[in-house]
């Protein structure tokens, strides 16, 4: 079970890598979406791999890790989720401004050393 | 009795996955994008609606959660299913598959709308 | 003072409470009083979105339409079961433009709905001036047939409950 | 209940709410800018008060939430976060200021998005659980990209892109190395962290070993070291103005983490980890001091100069911290606190000088500024550039002096050369963009048609020369009373190379109402 | 007192820059009181200083770092001190009438003032890292007044190359100062002087002396750094003849004079200083006779007497210390009276160059007369000054004893040094005022303003006094000076005129008439006139510079490119090292037995693996299609949030697919105004490149999550949390009370985020016009019966969201997940319905949503405050009511209602800013509007 | 999975139950397994869209099994919100292939 999340990540992060050093705006933010989904099942693996044990209280069961998985790592990556998408708005806002203003989805659109003049 | 809700409980699961199975070769069997459609349907309507109805019994029985509000599940199901399937078959319609490949057992007409009655002119697709 | 404005649907009231409480799965005081004042409170808000408000008339026949509705369901499952699992180049599938007597939009939709979902026949399109729907069926054999059926079985009764 | 410590969290926040509620055109500018100026002046006083407290030599612990330090969050105020926060809420201060000559009118949502930047700068140096610091990292760096898109447009937008880019897969990288903290050490208490750290057993060494490693290469790409600036420059040349100068304490955020990384968890009593990551962020810093350096001999305009002037000293900073006795820290962290002050009074001096060149800009073409601000930008840039450079007798030359004498015996090879060869060669180029710009009288271009919406050149605006000047005269009086500052940062650095403190104050610190 | 002498220079500075409006006399007048006033001061302690008393200040500025205030006013300190007050005095005086009405003389006198300020400082400073801060003082003032006709290029770049030159010697010149800190362990002057023989000793010593040594060569002009020095005459006249002669490089010798005790008397010292001073010597001297221009004349004559002054310091008998002090005085006074002539003729001629020059004599007959004595003084013609020291000079090199080489050496250099100035100076004379002229010049030429002169003839006649009387006139402070610098062990000495006939003297007249002979046969046989000589070092010095400055542009322009994709790469690379180093360093070390936990694969893990890992290769393999990419990817969330499902965690599940759709909805949004493709990249190699990194990226982070996951967990903090969460947190959903509890500062960090997210992209939007890549033709789609069923079930995802968000804390939900269950149904109004309908009818402030929840959420935390608890603590409370019963309140419902707010505002805020883009004013759509019969079915878009 | 020990067991002591909530799990796996192999296949982006609205509606189903297996309720909420929303990215992504605006 390790080996498959772990491969699972391994994938992701292979694929977004990828994706992240392409050219265009787009595929960076596919690339970061993937990468996300990495950290993700990362930091939520860190709490160790538990089926069928959520940290919800029940009556008559108790409290204890026995009974439920850690519930540490699941708010973190509540947290990350939700920065990651904050993040990916901005990026994908920014993506067609930036193709908007320069003419180009090209990650390094508009020229941006305009300092040439002095060469 | 017992044996009575148990073997309901087995035929729903049984109907319901066996639908739900018939919806996933129908998507990967059937030939061209309208026909595929029909799959889902049958897999949202009975396959779900058994597999649910067999957990709101069982719940009831085992006693984790004697509520059937799962049942909800399907209203939604059913309210989204003809949302999802109507724009599925107008985003089809709109990209007028003319250049499909070649697909064994199609018929030439399957992809063309036939005339209104009315000879009233229909874009909206 | 003018009901209308405090309480723009009492179905969606009423709806809204069966909701909640189905959902919270509890009866209680605390849990009716909550159910009310969301029967009363979210129909403010969420009638806002709508955009065509059409009348609703007798709610009689639908227990029968129902009935009759999961029948088709299930039988037509097992057809297209067959058909599916079946060599499918004796299907002969293809569009029909079905002509619609009813124009409440309320009717369409539930209409519309019923075609989906019973298998072997999906609502592609409404033309634009809402006289015609365009439904794809899997296996055509009787055309007129299908209409006539959908017409008794469905329309019909739909027309009665919106008028 | 003691609140002291939360204050320059929550005031920002409060106030960076509350702008919201007062944009509207209507509203009236004056509303907007004293609900800016109430918010930031309260954080400027409880960051006073903060130091004061610090300075008393406890460590002061809020308990958010009143959990135990330990599955909770909780504050930690040393002297090391205290200078931070006092430093940001100057900076701000300058910033606001600049601001308020009109740039906050032209960028929606200024106001609200330069509290809440001030909100995240303060918590990631006041907070002590790392996941926390992650998160607040976050809010500070999504302001930061809010402060620098709003309200522009065209190649600012594609360097933007750079910039966010880069620091969400930097933050992706974080989210890794957090969950691999985790993982290993099942806290995220830095204090207990540390506990971990020393009775970390044999078989989880390695994975230790690379889990802090990925944090460091985090917090040394925020900090732009070598091969990790390569964002840095342009982004900062395209800020507006306030925006920029602001900015300059964001690297600085960087090094502060990997300050407090390596006080707390790879400090002495780390047992095998002790001073791990070291060997490598030497090198790079002072190949990064190298590149920098050439970056302002190559900068072709005084914005990109400036940029890399913090390069500069962001890599200065990661030698003097590297060498890890109690005198380069001390200096490093002086030198920290006056190159923060001085590269944003220079970017404020080069939007200075671009608005008043007309279509020049700010490149370093012999081409002088209007008259009206010639003088006055040119006697702000001397000093800047003097200070910036360590030539006395201002703020650098005292940093770089301490900096010159705290480097142990066995280092001056290599650490004096790469210091005093920066500082010529960053003296040559501040000398030919200084010459360049403010020597060269050359007839005034008339302002572009499609120039947007700056002001005639040759203006100068009051409040823009005030924020200038006020952070310049931080550096000045650095200068000038350096003996309260220099003490203070020496019994940080003393305090940092001995975190045990820290670490029982965490462990102590006692909930007011549950049990501990 | 010195406090004041000092404060005196710096204050009229600050006076001059206030008064704006100033009269020029008045700014003169100011200007010239700073010398004046603190030539008194250093009059009233003169009689003090040569008592052998050492009037002190001593005032702390950085204890820490060793760096005081403290003045000492020494015998050194007060000849220089009076050299600097009263040649500055002269050259105020002078400047007054040299500068033109539309000069900006204010200015002139603020910097000529803090120059002397810096220049009075170094030489009063009692603390070693005092007199680094002075010397960079008169570095960075000098760069200020040598350009100050910063329009001429000349100046422009003779004050770079001063400064760049002075600079790094002072940045030397710390660092040896620092050395010697070490070795002494304080910078006060006393201490460092009193450990010379420790100083001497250390194994530091090389270090030291050679950092010193590069601050004063550097400062001085002494081969190989001199040729700044003739470059630096672009500055106006006074500030040549103030600091080309008496000052700036006069710094160099005090500072070698001010450590001599403390660095002389070793071999190294000797043969290094003594060489240096040797080589300047000739080097400028020779140099000086090719030159056109009267100042390059000067300052190359300049460079070889700072020469002769260094070789004097650097043969260290205690004679030639004497004789240094001596040459030093002479030389200011004969080169800043030569400086103002030369200065005089510029003015009143309009060049300088002495080939248009000529017969001047006749037409400035006064100023002639001077200058020509100040030329003689200059050849050491007897009689005057400049002959006694070079006597000394002469005596001190034939004397040299132990290193036979040297004496030889150094005897030939004097005597060549003699020859060459002789024939400068004739030439000055000759081309300037003696044969015919002038040629070419502008104005009527006449003799200048009377106060002009003053100065020249005020030097002059010391010149001339020194010259006769030397043991009335300059005998006592000459035996100051050399006090300050030797100590009591002073030699004995006499200032005679005349020693008798000695080897000097021969030594001299040969100088002499060689020096005539060389001058008259270089004219005769090479056209002096004709030669032009250009300065190698200026060239080296350009050179060096240039390719400086090419090879920060090109490292820049080829590490620091701006790409994106470069800073992408290094920061993955950087991450692989770091996370795989610990490993490859321990390779082959014995491994430590370590227990691997690992769990067999369970029921449909490896359907959901075999779909997340499908999906990821299937967005990789079809990204350039980005309409399918983001189809695929879909199927990715869907298994991520499986997966959290089935590692039971259903909070994380509804929270990731939640996000998912609103992320694909943001995607599609964004997609409308991007290309429908990514072209296909052209550089294999790169591409290879790119898939090798990623699989090491994605092999790595395999392995570390791996070997995370099969080690022991060590979750004690969990454990705890688990157990307090009920009973102190009063909530079921564990994960839900660490949301709002627990670490619910971290969520309020969060919300921020999300807030801000919200902002910015408001911001970004706001007043932006888009075109859309491409447009489909026709107008916008109606769809009556998606509508209609949307519009039913919205009211029930109202219920939905309110419940999830009311049993949140107990159950799976919360307010992050209700406020996205809220903002997704409307998103799909604005779907179906469009922005425009949906707008109209349910109007939403969402921006003040966003405030709302932040300050909600705030209270929610602040309410605590109130109890005196800290913030975000949380109560408890059954509330009672009649009927209804016992209702349970806990304050993190206020909290996360906050959440709940500010998750709805700021999803709703982006996506209707996307959704309702203002089109642009000048294009309908980039790439025109799409053939619907040219779709491909594949992708979806037009071909 | 590892069903957790539950004393209720004996009510469906036969195991039947279990047996056939297992053998669903399998049976609707496959079936997802199947939406992928579309959803990768195509070959039209209907298909894909099409493809993906299955998957949603199978893991419905695969969660009401999940319930069911674990006998627990918790997954309740996950379902409805995939039921209530899922198709959300069905309507979005089927309103791009029709307009390419999906907010007009
Ligand atoms: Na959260
Ligand atoms: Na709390």
């Amino acid at each position: 079970m390790e080996m498959a999340i772990a491969s699972g990540i391994g994938v992701l992060v292979f694929a977004g890598v990828y994706l992240i050093l392409r050219a265009r705006s787009f595929d960076v933010i596919l690339g970061l979406t993937l990468l996300s989904y990495a950290t993700n099942l990362l930091i939520f693996s860190s709490g160790r791999l538990v089926v069928g044990k959520p940290p919800v209280l029940q009556p008559g069961m108790e409290a204890t890790l026995a009974n439920h998985t850690d519930p540490l790592p699941q708010a973190l990556v509540l947290t990350a989720i939700v920065i990651s998408f904050a993040m990916t708005a901005v990026m994908i806002v920014l993506a067609i401004r930036s193709r908007a203003d320069n003419d180009s989805d090209h990650v390094d659109a508009g020229d941006v050393r305009d300092d040439r003049e002095d060469r | 009795m017992n044996v009575f809700w148990e073997l309901l409980l087995v035929a729903l699961l049984f109907v319901g996955s066996f639908f739900i199975l018939m919806g996933g070769i129908g998507v990967v069997k059937l030939s061209e994008f309208f026909r595929r459609l029909h799959a889902p349907t049958k897999a949202s309507t009975l396959g779900v609606g058994c597999v649910l109805a067999a957990s709101v019994g069982y719940h009831l029985f085992v006693g984790s959660d004697p509520q059937p509000r799962e049942l909800l599940i399907t209203a939604f199901l059913l309210i989204t299913a003809p949302i999802s399937a109507h724009l599925m078959s107008k985003a089809a319609l709109s990209l007028r598959m003319d250049e499909w490949p070649q697909l064994p057992g199609r018929s030439e007409e399957d992809t063309h709308v036939p005339p209104r009655p009315d000879g009233g002119d229909d874009e909206s697709y | 003072m003018n009901l209308r404005r405090f309480l723009p649907s009492l179905p969606l009231t009423l709806a809204i409470m069966a909701f909640w409480l189905l959902m919270v799965s509890e009866i209680n005081a605390a849990q009716v009083t909550l159910a009310l004042i969301l029967g009363l409170v979210i129909p403010l808000y969420a009638t806002r979105i709508d955009r065509e408000f059409a009348r609703i008339g007798s709610l009689r026949p639908l227990p029968r339409f129902f009935m009759v509705l999961l029948w088709d369901i299930l039988l037509s499952n097992v057809r297209v079961a067959r058909q599916v699992l079946g060599p499918e180049a004796r299907i002969h599938s293809g569009f029909i433009w079905y002509p619609l007597e009813i124009d409440n939009i309320h009717g369409i939709t539930a209409l519309a709905c019923c075609i989906t979902l019973t298998p072997g026949t999906v609502t592609a399109a409404l033309s634009d001036d809402r006289r015609f729907l365009l439904v794809h069926v899997f296996d055509i054999s009787d055309e007129a047939g299908l209409v006539a059926d959908i017409k008794s079985k469905y329309e019909r009764p739909l027309m009665e409950v919106f008028p | 209940m003691d609140h002291l410590a939360i204050l320059p969290i929550l005031l920002p926040l409060l106030g960076g709410a509350l702008s919201l509620f007062v944009e509207r055109r209507r509203v009236g500018t004056v509303v907007q800018r004293s609900v800016a100026w109430v918010f930031m002046l309260a954080t400027l006083l409880a960051s006073i008060l903060l130091v004061a407290r610090a300075n008393e030599g406890s460590i002061l612990v809020y308990l958010v939430g009143d959990w135990p330090a330990r599955i909770g969050v909780a504050l930690m105020v040393d002297r090391l976060s205290a200078l931070m926060v006092l430093a940001t809420s100057l900076l701000g201060v300058a910033c606001l200021l600049h601001a308020c000559s009109g740039w906050d009118r032209r960028a929606p949502h200024f106001h609200a998005l330069f509290q809440l930047q001030l909100m995240g700068l303060n918590g990631a140096f006041l907070t002590g659980d790392i996941f926390n610091l992650f998160v607040f990292f976050e809010v500070m760096l999504i302001a930061s990209y809010g402060l620098l898109l709003s309200g522009g447009r065209g190649v600012r937008m594609s360097a933007g892109l750079h910039y966010v880019a880069f620091n969400i897969a930097a933050s992706t990288l974080f989210l890794v190395a957090l969950g691999l903290v985790y993982g290993v050490f099942g806290t995220l208490n830095m204090a207990e962290i540390s506990v971990r750290i020393a009775e970390l057993p044999e078989a989880t060494l390695l994975l230790a070993k690379a889990t802090i490693g990925l944090l460091l290469v985090v917090f040394c790409a925020k900090a732009a070291l070598l091969p990790l600036y390569l964002w840095l420059p342009e982004a900062y040349t395209r800020a507006p103005a306030a925006v920029a100068a602001l900015f300059a304490i964001m690297t600085k955020v960087g090094i502060y983490a990997v300050l407090r990384i390596s006080s707390l968890m790879l400090g002495d009593g780390a047992g095998a980890m002790a001073g791990y990551g070291w060997e490598w962020m030497l090198p790079a810093a002072v190949g990064g001091l190298a590149l920098a350096t050439l970056g302002v001999l190559a900068a072709s305009r005084l914005r990109v100069l400036v940029a890399y002037v913090v390069l500069v000293s962001a890599t200065t900073l990661f030698i003097a911290f590297g060498l890890r006795s109690a005198g380069t820290v001390a200096a490093g962290l002086y030198y920290l606190v006056h190159s923060t002050f001085v590269a944003a009074a220079l970017f404020l001096i080069a939007d200075l000088v671009r608005r008043g060149r007309g279509d020049a800009g700010d490149a370093l073409r012999a081409f002088a500024p209007a008259p009206g601000v010639r003088v006055m930008a040119g006697v702000m840039f001397m000093v800047g550039a003097v200070s910036v450079a360590g030539l006395p007798p201002l703020s650098g030359f005292i940093g770089k002096t301490m900096l010159l004498q705290a480097i142990p015996e066995t280092d001056v090879q290599w650490a004096w050369p790469a210091i005093l060869g920066s500082s010529m060669l960053v003296i040559v180029g501040l000398t030919r963009a200084g010459t360049r710009i403010f020597w060269k009288p050359a007839p005034v271009q008339p302002m572009p048609p499609d120039a947007g919406p700056r002001s005639a050149p040759g203006s100068l605006r009051l409040p823009e020369t005030v924020a200038t000047m006020l952070l310049l005269s931080y550096g000045v009086a650095m200068a000038v009373v350096p003996g309260p500052v220099t003490a203070y940062t020496r019994a940080t650095a003393e305090q940092l190379l001995a975190p045990s403190t820290y670490v029982d104050q965490v462990r102590a610190a006692l909930p007011q109402r549950r049990l501990p | 007192m010195l406090e004041l002498m000092l404060a005196l220079p710096f204050v009229l500075a600050l006076v001059l820059a206030i008064l704006r409006d100033a009269p020029a006399r008045a700014v003169a007048w100011l200007a010239g009181l700073a010398p004046l006033l603190a030539l008194a001061v250093l009059v009233w302690l003169t009689p003090a200083v040569m008592g052998g008393e050492i009037p002190r200040a001593m005032h702390e500025w950085l204890p820490q770092a060793g760096l005081a205030f403290s003045l000492r006013l020494d015998g050194l300190g007060w000849m220089f001190s009076l050299m600097v007050l009263g040649i500055g005095a002269l050259v105020v005086l002078y400047a007054h009438y040299y500068l033109g009405p539309q000069e900006k003389t204010r200015r002139f006198f603020c910097f000529l003032l803090i120059f002397m300020g810096s220049m009075l400082g170094m030489v009063l400073s009692g603390n070693l890292l005092l007199t680094v801060v002075f010397w960079e003082l008169t570095s960075i003032s000098s760069f200020l007044l040598i350009g100050f006709w910063f329009h001429r290029d000349d100046a422009r770049e003779g004050a770079r190359m001063a400064l760049t030159i002075t600079a790094a010697g002072g940045l030397a010149l710390l660092g040896g100062v620092v050395l010697i800190g070490r070795v002494v362990g304080s910078y006060e002057l006393d201490a460092v002087l009193a450990a010379g023989d420790a100083i001497r000793a250390h194994e530091l010593y090389p270090w030291i002396l050679g950092l010193v040594l590069a601050g004063v060569f550097t400062k001085s002009a002494q081969f190989p750094f001199h040729f700044w020095l003739p470059h630096a005459m672009a500055a106006p006249t006074p500030v040549s003849a103030y600091l080309h002669s008496a000052t700036m490089v006069k710094a160099g010798v005090f500072l070698l004079a001010r450590l001599h005790p403390a660095l002389a008397g070793t071999d190294l010292f000797f043969y290094v200083v003594s060489t240096v001073g040797a080589i300047t010597l000739l080097i400028g001297a020779w140099n000086a006779i090719f030159q056109h221009d009267m100042k390059g004349v000067l300052a190359y004559s300049t460079i070889s007497h700072l020469g002769l002054i260094t070789l004097l310091l650097g043969l260290s008998t205690p004679m030639a210390v004497v004789a240094a002090m001596f040459h030093i005085l002479n030389h200011a006074t004969f080169k800043a009276s030569l400086f103002m002539a030369a200065g005089i003729i510029d003015h009143e001629t309009g060049t300088r160059d002495m080939r248009r020059l000529g017969g001047l004599r006749r037409l400035m007959p006064y100023t002639s007369a001077l200058a020509i004595i100040a030329s003689l003084a200059m050849a050491g013609i007897p009689l005057l000054n400049g002959f006694l020291s070079k006597e000394m000079f002469f005596a001190q090199a034939l004397e040299i004893e132990g290193h036979e080489a040297m004496r030889v050496f150094v005897s030939i250099a004097a005597f060549l040094f003699a020859t060459f100035g002789v024939a400068y100076s004739m030439r000055f004379v000759h081309d300037t005022f003696l044969g015919r002229g002038p040629r070419a010049v502008e104005h009527e030429v006449h003799e200048p303003p009377r106060f002009m002169q003053v100065p020249v003839a005020i030097l002059v006649v010391t010149c001339v006094a020194v010259g006769i009387a030397p043991q009335w006139t300059v005998g006592p402070a000459l035996r100051t000076a050399a006090r300050g610098v030797l100590g009591d062990a002073l030699p004995d000495y006499s200032l005679a005129v005349w020693h008798g006939i000695n080897t000097p003297l021969l030594m001299s007249l040969g100088g002499v008439v060689c020096g005539i002979l060389l001058y008259l046969g270089l004219n005769r046989v090479l056209d002096l006139h004709a030669i032009v000589r250009q300065s190698q070092g200026r060239k080296l010095f350009h050179l060096n510079i240039e390719a400086l400055f090419r090879l920060g542009r090109r490292f820049t322009h080829t590490v620091a490119n701006g790409s994106m994709q470069r800073s992408l790469l290094w920061l993955v690379l950087v991450a692989i090292a770091a996370g795989a180093a610990p490993f490859i360093a321990a390779w082959g070390e014995p491994r430590h037995e370590t227990v691997f936990i690992g769990q067999p694969m369970v029921r449909l893990a490896w359907v959901l693996w075999l779909l997340l890992v499908a999906c990821a290769l299937g967005t990789l393999a079809l990204y350039r299609h980005r309409l399918l990419a983001v189809l695929v990817m879909g199927g990715c969330g869907l298994a991520v949030s499986m997966t959290f499902i089935g590692l039971s965690a259903p909070d994380l599940a509804l929270t990731q697919l939640l996000v998912e759709l609103v992320t694909v909805a943001l995607m599609l949004l964004g997609l409308h105004y991007l290309p429908k493709d990514s072209p296909r990249p052209r550089s294999m190699p790169r591409r290879v490149r790119d898939a090798a990194v990623a699989l090491v990226a994605g092999a790595g982070t395999a392995g570390l999550a791996w070997a995370m996951m099969t080690r022991p967990a060590a979750n004690a903090v969990a454990a705890e949390i688990t157990a307090r969460a009920l009973p102190e947190a009063w909530g079921s959903n564990i994960v839900n009370v660490i949301l709002v509890d627990f670490r619910s500062f971290d969520t309020l960090a969060e919300i921020t985020v999300f807030g801000i997210a919200g902002l910015a992209v408001h911001a970004m939007l706001r007043h932006a016009r888009m075109a859309p890549e491409k447009v489909m033709p026709g107008p916008p789609i109606k769809l009556p019966v998606p509508a209609d069923l949307a519009q039913m079930m919205f009211p029930l995802t109202l219920v939905v969201s309110i419940f999830l968000f009311l049993r949140g804390h107990n159950s799976p939900g919360g307010g992050f997940i209700a406020g996205l269950t809220l903002a997704v149904p409307l998103l799909i109004q604005y779907v179906i319905q469009g922005a425009a309908s949906v707008e109209s009818r349910f109007g939403f402030d969402y921006i003040r949503a966003i405030g709302l929840g932040l300050l909600v959420a705030l209270a929610g935390g602040a309410g605590a405050m109130l109890f005196d608890m800290p913030f975000l603590s949380t109560g408890h409370y059954d509330l009672e009511l009649p009927l209804l019963g016992t209702i349970p309140l806990a304050s993190a419902l206020v909290f996360d209602l906050g959440v709940y707010l500010v998750v709805f505002g700021s999803t709703m805020l982006i996506l209707s800013m996307m959704g309702t883009l203002r089109p642009s004013k000048r294009m309908i759509a980039h790439r025109g509007i799409i053939d619907p019969a040219t779709r491909s079915a594949i992708t979806g878009e037009a071909a | 999975m590892n069903a957790p020990e539950l004393p209720g067991i004996q009510l469906f002591g036969h195991g039947l139950v279990e047996l056939a909530i297992g053998t669903a799990m399998y049976v609707v796996g496959f079936a997802m397994l199947l939406a992928l192999w579309r959803l990768l296949r195509g070959p039209t982006v209907p298909d894909r869209i099409l493809a993906l609205d299955t998957l949603n509606v199978t893991a419905i189903a695969e969660l009401m099994l999940l319930g069911m297996h674990l006998r627990t309720a918790i997954y309740f909420e996950a379902a409805l919100i995939i039921a209530m929303l899922g198709f959300v990215s069905t309507v979005v992504l089927s309103k791009y292939v029709i307009r390419r605006d999906i907010v007009e």
